[in-house]
């Protein structure tokens, strides 16, 4: 059964390799977000079957982690024009 | 091969269709708004029939839990971040595709 | 060629690609969001090279903090576009570089390692064997966290100096602005994040209780819970200003100044610094886990905010856009 | 060809990688991006350097030292952006300026 999850991690490593022409290519930056967005969910699925494989459950702790904070840069990235990037703040009157 | 491991086997083989389809939507769709559909299609079903297939394997009802904690919080995460992302996209007067 | 060796090379392959990739591309938002599948696989390395402990670090703090930080840097450095106007004009230092490095550098070092490792590499065990000899005396029976909290603990211990030391000097460059302008955020975002902040806190609280007998530990709970307060800071949450003054500072050096007590305290017992009275070693390696996680969560949360508090914090920052007036 | 040494000579090649768009670069967030690839890349080398054997376990030193390490490249990456932001604010510009007589156009 090993060799059919690790053969199975390498597809989904191949889709990975394959879903990296999406960032290239993707023409609005959003697109290149989705690909990443994918990228996280593929890595979760590689992570519990090399878990299986490998029989080591701390493998799978990884896999959660990363189902938990793949949203974090994604919704960074979704609230990326709210950034406050204005220049000019109100501290310089006054302090220095 | 045991009836379960067939059965996982199948499930993992499954599971694989979908995150082909995924990745293939990902690259082949003209448009933000299909891609965003392809993508949630690979997380919720194909991460779905991997954690159905590494159920059937597990041996404690712990691990089905744990699975299953995995899966949900991907699916959550998944269909929350695809719903802002379309929103937003709207919002910056992202078209979508006509023929 | 067994199937766990091909997925190591297209692993690999695929991270390299990664990395020319990401540093060749035109566009910085490209190289950001290809920043952040490489940390997704550089993650999965770790798991290859059979190291957990470092591939939840590198998830909790590649997936969860280094995206949002660069996104935030980025968005704050204004648009790339207007760098892209000028080409580069490499320097003739710079534009021999290329040979060179490429060129003779890699060929070189990687034929010395690795004729030195495959030399070495049955002659000397490496110091598995030595850290489980004093596995039950340390207090925990992980190796990974023996290493961290008892038998270098002087690392972990400059290591927090580090921290901190970098936050001061975040804290001495800028004060911080709201790193979100408080516009309309979608009730989906504030109900994921309802969702998904306990569960961080529970996963954090688990991955912090686990690394006494299996990967986990500080580190990665600590990074875990930074991740949160980041999602906490992106829908809008911004700590009370009255928290903002004493309360903050303590917590950001509580970490650093309970393992400098814990140091004092063996140098002056026993003669050895850091050196823990076997009875009490798993108390106090428990001890210096939950300050360290505390605050290493808000030492990571503040560097990704960027800034000091405001300084007199009586009259809050009437800011147009802060539509709440206190500030992280 | 074990499993350590195809780790750390990928870990050498990312090194030089970094290094490389270190020097070639001049917007400042890539130079931050090429230090972490770097970062990356000695990391890689070290715990393959602790591989031992096919036991496929990692030695639990490295570990430690590269746990550690990882937090410490965030700190810097942080302190680098929270310069470049300063500097773009001061300057305007993303780049670090270049004394005009050593570049030869």
């Amino acid at each position: 059964m090993t060799e059919l999850y690790l053969g199975l991690a390498l597809i989904l490593l191949l889709t990975i390799a394959i879903g990296l022409v999406r960032i290239l290519r993707g023409p609005t930056a959003t697109d290149r977000m989705l690909a990443a967005q994918l990228f996280g969910t593929t890595a979760v699925a590689i992570l519990l079957l090399l878990g299986q494989a490998a029989g080591n459950s701390a493998i799978w702790d990884v896999a959660l982690i990363f189902a938990l904070l793949t949203a974090v840069a994604a919704v960074t990235f979704v609230r990326r024009k709210d950034i406050d990037s204005t220049t000019e703040t109100e501290e310089h009157d006054g302090t220095d | 091969m045991a009836l379960t491991d067939l059965i996982t086997a199948f499930l993992l083989l499954g599971s694989l269709g979908f995150f082909l389809a995924g990745t293939l939507g990902l690259l082949r769709f003209p448009d933000l708004y299909c891609r965003l559909h392809a993508l949630t299609k690979a997380d919720n079903l194909g991460l779905g029939l991997v954690v159905l297939a590494l159920m059937i394997q597990s041996d404690s009802w712990q691990v089905v839990i744990r699975l299953l904690l995995i899966w949900l919080l991907v699916l959550v995460a998944g269909a929350t971040v695809a719903h802002l992302i379309a929103r937003k996209a709207q919002q910056d007067g992202h078209q979508p595709w006509r023929r | 060629m067994e199937l766990a060796l091909i997925f190591d090379l297209i692993l690999l392959i695929t991270l390299i690609a990664l990395a020319w990739l990401l540093l060749a591309s035109s566009d910085i938002f490209r190289a950001v969001v290809l920043f952040i599948a490489f940390g997704l696989l550089l993650a999965l390395a770790w798991v290859r090279l059979g190291a957990p402990d470092v591939a939840l670090a590198e998830a909790a703090i590649g997936a969860g903090i280094t995206g949002a930080l660069l996104l935030v840097g980025l968005g704050r450095l204004g648009s790339a576009e207007h760098y892209r106007g000028t080409r580069t004009r490499l320097t003739f230092l710079q534009r021999l570089s290329a040979p060179v490095l490429i060129g003779v550098m890699i060929p070189s070092i990687s034929l010395i390692l690795l004729l030195e490792l495959s030399l070495h590499a049955s002659a000397t065990p490496g110091q598995q064997g030595l850290v489980n000899v004093l596995l039950d005396v340390s207090g925990t029976n992980h190796g990974v966290t023996a290493v961290l909290m008892n038998f270098r603990a002087w690392d972990t211990l400059l290591e927090k100096g580090v921290l901190l030391l970098a936050l001061i000097s975040i804290w001495s460059l800028d004060q911080a602005r709201p790193l979100f302008r408080q516009n309309d955020i979608s009730p989906q975002l504030t109900g994921l994040a309802r969702l998904l902040l306990p569960i961080m806190i529970i996963v954090a609280g688990f991955v912090l209780w686990q690394g006494d007998h299996a990967p986990g530990g500080a580190f990665q709970s600590g990074a875990i819970l930074s991740a949160g307060i980041l999602l906490a800071i992106l829908v809008g949450y911004t700590l009370p200003t009255r928290r903002q003054g004493l309360s903050l500072r303590l917590l950001l050096a509580v970490g650093f100044s309970v393992f400098l007590l814990v140091a004092a305290a063996t140098l002056l017992s026993s003669d050895y610094l850091l050196k823990y009275p076997d009875s009490l070693a798993g108390s106090l390696i428990l001890l210096l886990e939950l300050v360290a996680t505390a605050s290493i969560a808000a030492l990571l949360a503040a560097a990704v905010v960027g800034g000091h508090p405001p300084d007199d914090l009586s009259k809050p920052v009437d800011r147009s856009s802060a539509v709440n007036g206190g500030q992280t | 060809m074990s499993p350590a040494l195809l780790y750390t000579g990928s870990g050498i090649i990312l090194f030089s990688i970094g290094l490389h768009a270190l020097l070639v670069h001049r917007h400042l967030l890539r130079k931050i991006l090429a230090a972490n690839i770097m970062g990356s890349g000695v990391f890689m080398v070290f715990i393959a350097m602790g591989v031992h054997g096919d036991s496929g376990v990692a030695d639990p030193v490295p570990q430690a030292m590269v746990l550690t390490g990882i937090v410490v490249s965030l700190c810097f990456t942080a302190v680098a952006i929270v310069l470049a932001v300063r500097l773009n604010k001061l300057t305007g510009c993303t780049t670090l300026a270049v004394d005009e007589e050593s570049s030869i156009d």
